[in-house]
């Protein structure tokens, strides 16, 4: 595993908690973003998540670099999945640690709201009559408000 | 020559994922302007250019040889 | 295992996880604080965590029971180790699941504090020269902001 | 009678876990005043007395068959 990628295969979440945790650690904070079933009244079938993944990369790296900035001391590990996702499936995770909670809860809580910001990652709903690409907020202000 | 990279929509109204335009230097505003006129319903205001991996600004100058690509609004997480 | 536990075998943090996991969460949380190896500049050897069991998994339960009432729709599962724990173990972990990731991260700082607060556990911290039950807030103020 | 558990700091100052009270009903400040006096330096400002697993107050009454606990601050987490 990289600290910082954009992977095809399940997330394995463990595996980035384990990278972060080190002897002066005292929390963990490890996030997962899934796909949920029902979104809007609408009943997802699957996701297919796109990226530009060298761009994604070095952007979830600069991400990481803010973070130790903001909260000196976290270490972070952020993997987000491409293809097709079903429900349940991860398609982000988060690990942040540090040596007490604080900063680990703010932390974490600041990367998904930078992924969501800057990484060059998409997402297409797929239901049982029709799709969508998601990411145009100013078009579908419902829908940016409540993705997770 | 300037290499361009659609994703997401703009890949499916483009038909391709990856172009080439035979260009020495254009502005960022310059490539905007000729996708929406290729692409119809492009939608430039709502998208941004990032070259060599990195967001630019509409005033920016393109090289030949730099890798371009159109960022529409991101939905990750 | 269950839902709201005090256990004195290593926490597997992925199987609280897994069980709040479902079709309906868009984001899980999922918090461990761990043994660090150095708090005040002292040494722990490692830490002894003692509980008034019965009542501590009744105190969690409850915790669970005013998370759902703030937060509707979070599913929660917390557990807690007793016993001797040496550095990088989990003491205790908290998983928190939600539809949207705002209540997610939100419920889950609020668990750490309120275990904080009631739960009957308590630790003691052994040094290579000594050793001290914490917990006496009153007495050892730098100590009861700095924990975990 | 009345059976009280002791945990942590307190544990190892009585010497013991868990013991009875041969007493039929007694306040929860009268058990703290007992404990005060039975195990100097027991500290009873600084705990709280939870009466069959759920915190009590001062003048709650303990009756026979309660079960007793002294919570020294909890340092869980």
């Amino acid at each position: 595993m990289k600290p910082f990628e954009v992977i095809e295969s399940p997330i394995n979440p463990q595996q980035y908690a384990d990278y972060v945790l080190h002897a002066g650690a005292g929390a963990v904070t490890l996030f997962t973003g899934h796909v949920r079933e029902w979104t809007h009244g609408v009943r997802t079938v699957y996701l297919a998540y796109e990226a530009y993944v060298p761009m994604a990369e070095k952007k979830l790296a600069e991400i990481g670099a803010e973070m130790e900035a903001k909260w000196p001391g976290v270490k972070v590990a952020i993997a987000h999945r491409i293809g097709e996702l079903h429900i349940s499936d991860i398609a982000v995770v988060i690990a942040v640690s540090s040596s007490h909670r604080k900063a680990a809860y703010e932390a974490n809580e600041y990367a998904i709201e930078r992924i969501k910001e800057v990484v060059p990652i998409w997402k297409k709903e797929i239901w049982e009559d029709g799709e969508e690409w998601l990411g145009a907020q100013k078009k579908y202000p419902s829908k940016g408000e409540e993705s997770i | 020559m300037i290499r361009v990279n659609y994703f997401a929509r703009l890949r499916e109204l483009a038909g391709k994922g990856q172009e080439t335009l035979e260009r020495d230097t254009m502005t960022v505003q310059e490539l905007l302007d000729w996708a929406e006129e290729t692409y119809p319903g492009f939608g430039k205001d709502d998208i941004q250019v990032a070259v060599n991996e990195e967001y630019a600004l509409l005033d920016d100058v393109i090289q030949s040889g730099d890798e371009c690509a159109f960022i529409p609004p991101v939905s990750g997480g």
